[in-house]
């Protein structure tokens, strides 16, 4: 028997393995191919104070082992969150947290304070790096003065886990996750996406309305574990690692930088039961290695 | 309808021209029950550049030997690849998704495909047949060499060619051909090239009947959960993988 | 007939086809599979004013679609370059620049003054992005007061050609461009590599010795021709595209996107014949496309 | 020597164990001058995990039917789908790369191999044989299962197993064979896993003959130019792939 249990301060994960906001959905479009109490748990899509269209068709280009998205934030917002889909998925057997966006800072509080209400809501993650609407959050996560800024104001009316998502775009991502710790973030989750372009040479055209978006999958992986790496040696928080993670084995390599838990993104959409064959896998790698607790991987990358 | 992850094995492969192909895939179980307008989701795991899965329609179900047929048109890494699996190889395959064509009862339909927008229809028209409807069908396509598989649909109706180049059937583009003068229908159905399905589009409101269209926007999941296959109707925007890809042009922005 | 060549400033290339630093040697090692003269350019090895190791073994690990290494600038000094190495190559039929790199300001200014001296060198890359040794440089790249100050300085003792290679581990890459072009580069090049990490988790080590090393090849073509369409609105000197660039298609994609040249990198080491298979597809599409001038698809992008 | 790149293409496939296979792979021209040691760099484009080429020690050349033959071992993904290449696959190999092993004239010659680092050996043993040299091959595998491909060593001298189980010829290491004890050589050479040419070397040493040990670091490129496969020497780090892969012991700081 192995220990896959983690803790994100008070925050208790039955294994480390959570999803990805936005590339998930609710939850319930995969429930036909998971059963989502396996998960540690799930991160529901990017949700903001007001209704948001997204941006316009297309949204989406493949790249080599990865993807481009230009999404951009559609959902209904928080009040439809709180009413309609809030009593669909507060019953899950996992931890359901909710992605928060915003483009000025009052959207980012008001909707984490209705959130903080909800019962079966344990935390949220904060998004201060999407780069793909022009208020999308990613101008605050590409400066330490911005992003203390939201954190503290968010820190004031929300009560619960509060995680903090970083931006990979920035030249010194630990500087900013000790910013945010300095601000009472519970923890940080990175990296978010990249961004990217792509053209269609033929047509001369962006493949994305938006001409820019975030790029995710394993093309990020190398960048990703770097990034998790100088920042759990830079705080004193939890760090939840994510980018371009496929397998079992990518998901270890996060633990061992630091993570101490991941989120699987653009997996899913390859492989919908991507998430809990993780966690089977990480189980087996630890029965393989006698590893009797997952706590033991965190950070244990070897130096020498 | 609940979706599947499943391995299929490739069973038969037909090349029809140097740019279609046919696959038959067989799954190991029986398969659920599939509707026509569905489609799979497969992944390409013998081509170095390929990462995302790639949706395809389903062009025919044979329950009896647990085998989806596949319609193929090589467009770039992703279908080229398809076309070199073997016989024996496994594809993965996420499915039945999307929604389906609407299946009215004993009425006058009439079916245009165009390119490879073929592939949903052969399967629509055995549906529209056995609910009774009288089904014309018209491909159309740019000359006789493309003019494939048009054997399949005999058995469930009328099936006309229109090339552009006149070398079968009548000549010029499928909404051209003279039996949308000649005769009325009911519901029209198309799949294809999107400016073929807005002359269809314009041809059903002109006469008032009911159209559906089938859309192929690109996607990267195909089950509802990335958002990135929107289309902007009268509602906003729907996923085009689980609200549609059928849609009734009446509710897009067309 | 179409025209290929280009103009960096007052460095005539027969056509935007080069090699990047790092990843074509001295040309020499190509010589059995290409006509080097049949090159718009080649960028040798990056030189320091001293004879340098590099890195211990392992300096390299595959990654998908793509590889990092860790590499640290091994060369035998500037001066073996001039006497050893120049006359060998000084007669290639292309035009050959040298990258240099340093860790303190005197080094970059040196070196790159001995260099000016040598004849048949129009021009050289300054490297200020090199993620690889402490004292790589990367430091200076990544903000506009340091890039601003090695610019300055080399700039007082180099009279030719001087492009500035910049780093893409930085928040506001357009600014950085900027700052050096106000100091007097000729070019920007961009993008050297991203910061990236691998960790075999078997042996829970890093496949580094360096434990981070420098991230290339096709997974970051979607970033780097981001930041060359940034890079190109804001600046008005020539930009130099890299990152990625596998086949004709994705060099034509840098040129729409605003790259007046291109250069090949990891990709040489896949297909050693590439850098000349790719011009002579930039050729095929222009006359697909019944372009006359490949001036005039710099920065054609189609944005509506 | 000159180097190339061209398609080759794959005339046989001869599974030898579930984890070791060999290659016939045949140029559409003559076969340049190849040497024993050498290797070749080979394209792996039917999987979409691998990037880079992998490096592979020429196991023979019939120069006749413009063949190399590869002996792989399946490691990871790059080596398990080269073994699913079918007859009549296209190959692109860069090669001959990297020196080769020095050959003395008429001395009794020692070659020591584990796991895959047989590869070179055969070829080595031909290029002995044929300058007058007495050749001693040892082979050492975990068990019996892995002794394969023995045959083809003895038209060049003799060919002497261990297992580390007992199953076939002498247990244990290849260093711990008798007739290392029972007999004198004047030139040993190795290949295969690190701790096993550790101890080659050592044996070497102590008896005071040369020893060349062919290494595997790895390789980006394969012909110098990235500088990323470099092993420490007694003169500075050097490229295995054009400095090696062959190198004398005298030379290495073990
Ligand atoms: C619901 C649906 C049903 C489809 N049914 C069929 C069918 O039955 N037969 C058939 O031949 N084709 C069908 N297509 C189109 C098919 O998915 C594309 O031709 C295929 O994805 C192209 O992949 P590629 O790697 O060959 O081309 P590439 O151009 O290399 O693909 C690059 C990317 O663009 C996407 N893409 C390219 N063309 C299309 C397209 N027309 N539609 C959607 N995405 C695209 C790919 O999925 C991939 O992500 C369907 C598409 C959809 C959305
Ligand atoms: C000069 C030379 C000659 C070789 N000759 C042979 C041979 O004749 N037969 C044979 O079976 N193997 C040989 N090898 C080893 C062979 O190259 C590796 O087993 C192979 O690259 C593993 O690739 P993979 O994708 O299966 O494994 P993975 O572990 O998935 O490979 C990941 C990366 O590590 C590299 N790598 C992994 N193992 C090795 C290794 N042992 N040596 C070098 N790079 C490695 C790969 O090239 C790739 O870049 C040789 C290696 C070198 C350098
Ligand atoms: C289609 C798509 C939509 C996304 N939407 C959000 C979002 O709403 N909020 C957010 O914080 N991250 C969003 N992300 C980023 C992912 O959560 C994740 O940070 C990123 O994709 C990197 O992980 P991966 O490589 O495993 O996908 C989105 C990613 C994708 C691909
Ligand atoms: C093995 C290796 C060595 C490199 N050495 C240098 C160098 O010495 N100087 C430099 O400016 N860039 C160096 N680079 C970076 C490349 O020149 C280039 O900027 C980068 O690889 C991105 O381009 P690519 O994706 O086409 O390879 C090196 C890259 C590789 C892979
Ligand atoms: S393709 Fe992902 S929601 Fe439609
Ligand atoms: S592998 Fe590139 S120099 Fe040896």
């Amino acid at each position: 028997m192995v220990n896959l249990e983690v803790k994100l301060k008070d925050l208790v994960l039955k294994n480390p393995v959570m999803t990805a906001s936005g590339t998930f959905g609710f939850g319930e479009e995969f429930a036909d191919f998971i059963d989502l109490s396996d998960l540690g748990g799930i991160i529901v899509k990017g949700t903001t104070r007001h209704h948001r269209e997204g941006n316009p068709y297309p949204r989406m280009a493949e790249t080599p082992s990865g993807m481009l998205n230009a999404v951009g934030l559609q959902n209904k917002g928080v009040e439809n969150f709180c009413q309609d889909i809030y009593p669909r998925i507060k019953d899950y057997q996992t931890n359901v947290m909710v992605n928060v966006s915003g483009s000025v800072i009052e959207d980012y509080v008001e909707t984490a304070a209705m959130i903080n209400e909800l019962e079966h809501i344990p935390g949220i993650e904060l998004n201060i790096s999407c780069p793909n609407v022009k208020e999308g959050g990613m101008a605050f996560g590409t400066s330490c003065a911005s992003a203390e800024e939201v954190v503290r104001a968010v820190r004031q009316v929300y009560k619960k886990h509060l995680m903090v998502k970083l931006s990979p775009n920035v030249t010194d991502i630990a500087s900013i996750a000790k910013a945010v710790e300095g601000q009472g973030a519970d923890s940080v989750s990175l990296i978010n996406t990249l961004l990217g372009m792509a053209i269609d040479a033929e047509t001369r055209k962006p493949l994305l309305s938006t001409v820019t978006g975030g790029l995710s999958g394993p093309c990020v992986k190398p960048v990703a574990l770097r990034m998790v790496w100088q920042v759990a040696q830079a705080v004193k928080i939890p760090v939840v690692g994510l980018g371009g993670i496929m397998n079992a084995k990518d998901a270890i390599e996060f633990i061992l930088a630091g993570a101490t838990a991941i989120q699987i993104g653009t997996a899913n959409f390859i492989d919908p039961q991507v998430s809990v064959k993780i966690v089977e896998g990480i189980k087996e790698y630890m029965i393989r290695h006698q590893v009797s607790d997952i706590n033991d991987l965190i950070g244990a990358i070897n130096l020498k | 309808m609940k979706k599947l992850i499943q391995d299929f094995e490739l069973v038969k492969y037909e090349e029809l021209n140097c740019e279609h192909f046919v696959l038959d895939i067989k799954a190991n179980e029986p398969l659920p029950e599939i509707l026509p307008g569905q489609f799979v989701n497969v992944r390409v795991d013998n081509n170095n550049s390929v990462f995302l899965r790639r949706p395809l329609s389903i062009h025919n179900v044979d329950y009896d030997r647990n085998v989806i047929q596949l319609f193929v048109k090589r467009i770039g890494e992703g279908t080229k690849s398809l076309g070199k699996l073997k016989i024996g190889d496994k594809l993965s395959v996420v499915y039945p998704l999307g929604n389906s064509y609407s299946i009215p009862k004993n009425a006058k339909t009439l079916l245009i495909g165009g390119g490879c927008g073929v592939a949903p229809l052969l399967y629509l028209s055995k549906f529209l047949h056995e609910a009774g409807n009288e089904v014309t069908t018209i491909l159309g396509v740019r000359s006789s060499y493309d003019a494939v598989g048009l054997k399949a649909y005999e058995p469930y109706g009328r099936i006309l060619v229109t090339t552009e180049d006149g070398s079968q059937g009548e000549k010029g583009y499928p909404t051209q051909h003279s039996v949308l003068e000649n005769e009325s229908f009911d519901y029209s159905f198309t799949c294809g090239p999107e400016p073929m399905m807005k002359a269809v589009a314009a041809y059903s409101e002109s006469k008032g009947i009911s159209c559906e269209v089938s859309l192929e926007n690109t996607m990267a999941c195909g089950f509802g959960a990335c958002l990135c296959c929107v289309t902007d109707t009268k509602k906003g925007n729907k996923c085009v993988c689980t609200e549609g890809p059928v849609f009734n042009i009446k509710d897009l922005k067309w």
